[in-house]
């Protein structure tokens, strides 16, 4: 196996506050990686660190293969239609990028919307054509800063199951970040836990996910469901 | 802190008109008037996110209000107090209808308004016309008529009423309210800002003391023509504003005398002896352009947050030489 | 201060023009003339011995730039010659009251010598006088009926469309239709719609830069063949060559030392040589208008400190009231009443023939 | 407060997204609006919050209608919002975020503010110190001097919060405050929703977390198609069948699919718009 | 009846030298956000240049290419000073291009002194239904109406295009789909200045140019822009046609002293009753 991405003493600054600090974090051809942490604790900048957005104040940053990502607040190009979306999507695929047939099988909803604005689009809507729109790319790895926020839970079962069979048959690798931290470590192999911008914690998925200091700070509030 | 730099530089400036040779006066009385101006322009654009291409004409409105009201007989010192009422008049009138619009389309609202101004007044027989309004008395305090130092004080003083006025609406809730309308127009109506008022309040504000600067300048240079007030000195204030730093309180100053005494240093420069036919426009356009290009390149917020962050730095970094502290 | 500085051993002069902004292509050539007529007179010896000692200031086309000029220079001048844009001259007029130096003025504002301000001194014709010296020769070409054109934000044009007016039945002439347009227009349909449906005889027209030039190039296609009349503004190839061949056949009235070739021998020829010869071997084109205004306005200074042998400003300023001089702009006759100092007499009304300025015969006809 | 909203619709270029919505909330009650994305649930709280204007029908608080009234009127009748999109004011600070807020209870305007008169200092103190305790009482209390901009996603919705509190509300519509949240973060969300509820607020709630929502609401509206296709206690919404096949899914607990993973349930659903 | 077809027709004329003034301030607009003052500089450098060229005895065609190829190099330099630097935000590259186009000023000077230049274009006279007017007025028409429709499919339809505008509308998200955002914002400086150009090489026949015709090229032109919200190309030709008519009809019938204050009052208005129909812009969702 080898290492689609990796990063090594990964280390970003924010005008002098340190956001990620000496970061060692690795995702392998074919997997699936889950990134969780408390609000603030860093997991947006590593994104954007990633994809090139930011410049980090030291360490290496290793990408194999496209890298495609769903980012933080959707950032639609909100006076184009879903459809130019969609397409810009596939901007780096040329010719290839125009298809958008897959998408819209899909993601059936965005089918009835896909000649309005998207920035007219309600949240969720916009969240299914961030996504789309990664996946446009037909990306080697997959980024996805925030999966279900603001989508409707029967939609959050069909994407989950379209990367469980994206990841068997194209071996697509994904780096997940996801507020419901049970649905991420119940996805994906291995899990890295970031606390204050540093791995505090990792392993494989299902260890950390019996692990008493993950259950207690991440993993809390969808146990008790109790109306 | 930077009040009290502020208050430095306002006791200096104060002590500066008795000593400063005669034929700089001028330039500090005009700088100080470009400077209330600019004032104006900056609570516009860097609290109120509102751009306008068309602050001279307040500047305008204000000096022929003055001037036609002083040269009709009428006392100078009330004309003078009646100038930022009628630019502000002038402001609430326009602004209801123009401040409909945002962005862009209220730049090019402004500046046409600006060029529909100049050519009425142009037109205008009772306002002189393109010749001008000439014979506009000097003003009077208290029986005494102000000489160039006097009006050195004069523009010093409405300075800083603008100053003083700008920091204690920035400062308060009028203020927060603004600045909330200027970024997110959707939440701030949520939380109760009437953007509306707001926003014509604020054009009027500025319009105001461009209107009050205006008073003096007309009583200052005793003549007023449209040739005085061309769009490119509202971009100049927009200029002034911008260096200096937006959304800072001794921005607009510090933009306004910069720009003015370069401006003056390269005429001087230009104009010496010996030097080429065309020196003084290279000198007066492409140093000028130069130094205003690498200015807002690399000082993108202005001098003042340069100066302050210069200084923000020495600081941070004594305090990291402590190396007690470490995340968790 | 009144540091008058009549004891110093040179004379200084302070000059304030439009270097930069929209009167710069006239301000250049001020400005040059001016700093060549110092050069010869300094070359031959200064004014009684006294060198001049030139000092500029560019007012940016900007009147309270010009204000800030005066400022600068007033101190160490003993006189001031003016700036070429009207408003910045009209702003630093009231300056020059109060301050008492003799101020020469290279703008042909009418306001500038109606009232008579005792320190300022205007050297082109004014638009008033050009005014009359177009009625002039309508009155002798028998147009009877003249239609006017003229840019209402400029104050040359509209100084002049108001002198032709009040002039007008003096000289047994009607003027309409009247057109009026602004210095940014750049198409003149309307006025020549307008021209075309009434029984004008000529078309005059009162512009200066950018719509005179528009103008007359649009004339050429518009059908009208009555005489386009223009005035001393387009007396230069400022006009000249972006009107290029659209020009031919305009009348132009100018100051008669544009037409310096065609004047007969004499004192105003002499003097229009001295300068043509002398700007055309520094600059390598001969004076245009603007360089003949600073060229008198230096010529006419000189010759007041000379009479007044001294430069104190109160002197200089008796020397220039009751001086008689001719200068390629003509031979000025300045009094107690008249700032202004030169009549009809010269200003020559020309045509253009090859891209040249040629006199009319009713010009021509006038010249002694 | 009691909000009764009769019959409003609301159409972008001939599409509904909502259409003839009538719902009453009862003083002190918790409502949860559920329903798929793009049902119109956003479209239904800018109608109320008037972010935009009804085509029809009338929104009334108290019994007073409110329809033509802007935003900022409504703000003062004691609407307070918290915007799906986190829409906080970058280039203040979270503390001046949340003074922002405190618009709608006090009135010193400009004049006020440049002569500096004795009421500026009195409400600018008040101003403050409410402030203060509505970001301490939102667990912002340490970043209350950092511009908005540079808070984490989690903490900009909080903010959020923070502000429309500071506006004294006494009908608070809250558009998806817990997405982004992680569980530690959500447990004092609702632990703060309930306490506010205990205060006598009405609170109307959107939320896509169905346990999150039926935990705390005391009922539910259901939207689809810019309609309400259900209304009743959580547990009767939990059990309408059109609700299942709309929104919830299958599934009884939601958004957690460990079994399985072979079987995808059949994007045939319906659950499209 | 003639007199009202001429005075349309050349209305047409000039409010189509407008539009194309305009039309490069969209095409930068429109992927950089950046209003680009220095666009006027742009049609004063190439018909400098032109005029020089058709001195040396370039024929016309060639000149007029020169002219529009300095426009674009022009515009490309804008652009890189402009925009070049990362993190500049389009407020400062405005007060760039403000500071570009002084520049320009003393490059002008330099090179072509201050004095007005013209040269001849289209000669002649056209008439239709009696109406006589300059026949150059035709090839500007001609010209602008493809140069519009080419710029509106070109933005709307094609695939460069897309991504041109989608730099606008939201860098990040350029970024993030991997659009390189500075490469856009030059080309789109490169064909900025090309229009820029173009518009001085065409125009300049029946007026003249100086170093400062910019301020009114640029007033007349972000008059027209401005109407399509600086974003649509089609709208900014209709803004600058119906600036041109305006002006031409308020002179006919009204007089020109007021020729410009009616047809700024008119864009005003629409833009107002523009601005109460759609109300405030909608944010989108971050
Ligand atoms: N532009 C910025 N300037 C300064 N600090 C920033 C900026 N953006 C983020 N930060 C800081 O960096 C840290 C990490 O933020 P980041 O957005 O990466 O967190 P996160 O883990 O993604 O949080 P969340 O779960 O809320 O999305 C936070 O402390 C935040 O305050
Ligand atoms: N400004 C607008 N212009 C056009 N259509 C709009 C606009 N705002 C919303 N819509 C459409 O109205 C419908 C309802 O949107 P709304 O935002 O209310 O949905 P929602 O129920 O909040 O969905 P979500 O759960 O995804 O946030 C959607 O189809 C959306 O595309
Ligand atoms: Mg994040
Ligand atoms: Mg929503």
């Amino acid at each position: 196996m080898t290492a689609v991405v990796e990063t090594h003493d990964l280390t970003v600054r924010y005008s002098g506050a340190t956001a990620l600090d000496g970061v060692d974090l690795t995702v392998h051809d074919h997997e699936m990686v889950a990134l969780i942490g408390a609000n603030g604790a860093g997991k947006s900048t590593l994104v954007k660190a990633l994809s090139g957005l930011i410049r980090p104040a030291s360490g290496t940053i290793t990408v194999n293969g496209r890298l495609a990502q769903v980012p933080e607040g959707r950032e639609m190009f909100g006076d184009l239609t879903v459809d130019d979306n969609l397409r810009l999507g596939g901007w780096r695929n040329g010719r290839h990028g125009r298809d958008t047939t897959a998408i819209y099988d899909l993601l059936p909803e965005l089918t009835t919307v896909r000649h309005r604005k998207a920035g007219a689009l309600s949240g969720g809507q916009q969240q299914m054509v961030a996504i789309g729109r990664a996946l446009m790319a037909r990306p080697d790895i997959l980024v996805i800063d925030e999966l279900s926020l603001g989508l409707a839970p029967l939609i959050v079962t069909t994407l989950v199951d379209h990367l469980r069979t994206l990841n068997t048959d194209r071996g697509l690798a994904v780096l997940l970040i996801e507020q419901n931290a049970r649905l991420a470590l119940d996805l994906c192999d291995r899990a890295y836990v970031l606390e204050a911008g540093r791995i505090a914690l990792q392993g494989p998925a299902a260890t950390l996910a019996d692990d008493p200091r993950v259950a207690a700070a991440y993993l809390g509030g969808h146990v008790a469901v109790t109306p | 802190m930077t009040r009290w730099a502020l208050l430095a530089a306002g006791v200096a400036t104060l002590a500066l008109p008795p000593i400063l040779p005669e034929r700089y006066l001028a330039t500090f009385v005009l700088l100080l008037l470009a400077a209330t101006v600019t004032v104006g322009v900056s609570l516009l654009m860097g609290y109120a996110g509102q751009v306008s291409l068309g602050q001279a004409s307040f500047y305008a409105i204000g000096a022929y209000a003055a001037g036609l009201l002083s040269v009709h007989g009428v006392p100078s010192l009330i004309a003078l107090a009646v100038a930022p009422v009628v630019a502000a008049v002038a402001a609430v009138l326009l602004g209801a209808p123009l401040l409909r619009l945002r962005g862009h389309h209220l730049a090019f609202a402004t500046l046409a308004v600006q060029l529909i101004l100049l050519s009425v007044l142009a037109q205008a027989d009772w306002a002189g016309g393109a010749i001008g309004l000439q014979g506009i008395p000097r003003l009077t305090v208290l029986g005494v008529e102000l000489r160039d130092v006097g009006y050195a004080y004069a523009a010093w003083v409405v300075l800083a009423v603008a100053l003083l006025i700008s920091r204690n609406v920035i400062e308060s809730r009028a203020g927060r309210g603004l600045r909330a309308a200027a970024t997110s127009e959707t939440a701030a109506a949520a939380s109760g800002v009437a953007i509306g008022r707001y926003r014509l309040a604020v054009f009027t504000l500025s319009a105001a003391m461009a209107g009050l600067a205006g008073g003096v300048y007309a009583f200052y240079l005793g003549y007023l023509s449209p040739g005085s007030f061309p769009v490119l000195l509202s971009i100049e204030f927009v200029v002034m504003a911008v260096v200096g730093g937006l959304g800072t309180i001794a921005g607009p100053v510090v933009g306004a005398a910069v720009i003015t005494v370069l401006v003056q240093v390269l005429n001087t420069l230009g104009t010496q002896p010996g030097m080429p036919d065309y020196a003084p426009s290279v000198l007066s356009y492409a140093v000028y352009a130069l130094v205003l290009i690498v200015c807002v390149l690399y000082l993108p917020r202005g001098l003042v947050p340069a100066l302050d962050r210069l200084r923000a730095t020495r600081i941070t970094v004594a305090e990291r030489a402590d190396p007690a502290r470490t995340g968790p | 201060g009144n540091d008058t500085g009549s004891g110093a051993d040179t004379i200084r002069i302070g000059q304030i023009v439009s270097l930069t902004g929209n009167y710069s292509p006239l301000g250049t050539e001020n400005q040059k003339s001016v700093a060549l007529a110092v050069e010869k007179i300094n070359a031959a010896g200064g004014i009684g011995g006294k060198q001049i000692e030139l000092s500029v200031r560019d007012d940016k086309s900007l009147p309270d730039q010009a204000v800030l000029a005066f400022n600068e220079l007033k101190g160490g001048s003993d006189a001031i010659i003016g700036s070429p844009f009207s408003n910045s001259a009209l702003a630093t007029i009231p300056l020059v009251d109060r301050e008492e130096i003799p101020y020469v003025s290279l703008t042909p504002a009418d306001e500038q010598v109606n009232p008579v301000h005792p320190y300022v001194f205007v050297v082109p014709a004014t638009s008033g006088t050009y005014a009359e010296a177009a009625l002039q020769y309508f009155q002798s070409a028998k147009l009877t009926k003249v239609a006017l054109a003229y840019d209402t934000k400029s104050s040359y044009a509209v100084a002049g469309a108001k002198g032709l007016q009040n002039k007008a039945s003096q000289y047994g002439v009607t003027v309409a239709p009247i057109e009026e347009f602004q210095t940014t227009a750049t198409e003149f349909g309307a006025v020549f719609t307008h021209v075309r449906a009434s029984d004008a005889q000529a078309l005059m027209v009162w512009a200066t830069g950018a719509p005179a030039v528009a103008l007359t190039k649009q004339y050429a296609a518009s059908g009208l063949t009555i005489p386009l009349v223009l005035t001393g503004a387009q007396a230069s190839k400022l006009f000249l060559e972006p009107a290029g061949p659209a020009a031919e056949g305009a009348v132009i009235a100018s100051s008669v030392g544009v037409v310096g070739e065609h004047l007969p021998a004499g004192e105003l020829k002499t003097a229009v040589d001295e300068l043509t010869s002398s700007f055309t071997t520094k600059y390598g084109y001969p004076p245009p208008q603007f360089a003949q205004d600073g060229w008198s306005g230096v010529k006419l200074l000189a010759a007041a400190i000379e009479k007044a042998g001294d430069t104190d400003r109160k002197k200089v300023r008796d020397a220039l009231e009751g001086l008689t001089l001719t200068t390629p702009n003509g031979t000025y006759t300045y009094s107690a009443t008249d700032h202004s100092g030169l009549t009809t007499d010269f200003i020559s009304v020309n045509t253009i023939e090859g891209g040249k300025f040629v006199p009319t015969e009713f010009s021509k006809a006038r010249y002694k | 407060m009691k909000l009764t909203v009769d019959n409003v619709s609301r159409a972008f270029g001939g599409v509904y997204a909502v259409r003839d919505v009538s719902l009453t909330v009862p003083s002190g009650e918790l409502r949860a609006i559920i329903g798929p994305n793009g049902a119109g649930k956003s479209t239904l709280f800018a109608l109320i919050g008037g972010q935009l204007a009804a085509d029809h029908g009338t929104v009334a608080l108290d019994g007073q209608p409110v329809e033509r009234l802007p935003a900022h009127r409504r703000a003062r009748h004691g609407i307070g919002v918290v915007f799906q999109a986190a829409r906080t004011f970058p280039g203040l600070t979270a503390l001046e975020n949340v003074m922002v807020g405190a618009h709608a209870t006090t009135r010193a305007g400009f004049l006020t503010a440049a002569l500096r008169l004795p009421r500026h200092h009195r409400e600018e103190r008040l101003i403050r110190e409410r402030a203060l305790t509505c970001l301490d009482r939102t667990g912002l209390a340490d970043w209350a001097h950092r511009p908005a901009e540079e808070l984490p996603l989690g903490q900009q919705r909080a903010l959020q919060l923070a502000r429309a509190l500071c506006g004294r509300p006494r009908l608070l519509l809250l558009d998806e405050p817990a997405s982004g949240l992680r569980a530690a973060e959500r447990e004092h969300l609702a632990t703060l929703i309930t306490g506010l509820r205990a205060e006598g607020l009405t609170i109307l709630l959107v939320e896509h977390d169905v346990a999150f929502v039926m935990r705390l609401a005391d009922r539910v509206t259901v939207l689809d198609l810019g309609r309400v296709i259900a209304e009743g206690t959580p547990a009767e919404v939990r059990a309408d069948p059109r609700v299942i096949a709309a929104y919830l899914g299958p599934s009884t607990e939601p958004p957690t699919p460990a079994p399985a993973p072979a079987s995808a349930p059949a994007p045939a659903e319906g659950a499209g718009p | 009846m003639s007199d009202l077809i001429g005075y349309l027709l050349t209305g047409l004329g000039i409010g189509a030298g407008f539009a194309l003034v305009g039309s490069g301030l969209v095409a930068i607009y429109r992927v950089t956000r950046v209003v680009n003052f220095a666009q006027g500089g742009f049609a004063v450098l190439a018909a400098m240049l032109t005029s020089s060229l058709l001195g040396a005895g370039l024929p016309h065609g060639v000149a007029e290419l020169g002219g529009v190829a300095l426009g674009a190099l022009a515009g490309l330099i804008v652009g890189v000073v402009a925009i070049g630097r990362p993190g500049t935000s389009p407020g400062t590259s405005l007060i760039v291009t403000l500071g570009m186009g002084v520049l320009a000023y003393a490059i002008e000077v330099l090179i072509w002194g201050d004095q007005p230049r013209s040269y001849p274009g289209v000669t002649g006279v056209a008439e239709v239904a009696g109406a006589r007017f300059p026949a150059h007025y035709l090839l500007i028409l001609a010209v602008t109406a493809p140069v519009f429709l080419l710029m509106a499919w070109f933005f709307t339809r094609t695939d460069l295009g897309k991504a041109l505008s989608a730099c606008a509308s939201n860098r990040y998200a350029a970024q993030v789909v991997g659009i390189d955002i500075r490469r856009m914002g030059l080309l789109a400086f490169a064909i900025g200045g090309a229009l820029g150009g173009l518009a001085g090489v065409l125009t300049t026949p029946v007026q003249q140019v100086t170093f400062d015709s910019d301020v009114t090229l640029i007033v007349n032109g972000f008059a027209a822009a401005v109407l399509g919200g600086l974003t649509r190309p089609v709208v900014a030709l209709a803004g600058g046609l119906l600036l041109g008519v305006t002006q031409t009809l308020a002179a006919g019938y009204g007089g020109g002293a007021y020729q410009v204050e009616v047809a700024l009052v008119l864009m005003l208005t629409v833009m107002i009753v523009q601005a109460a129909r759609t109300g405030p812009v909608p944010e989108t969702a971050r």
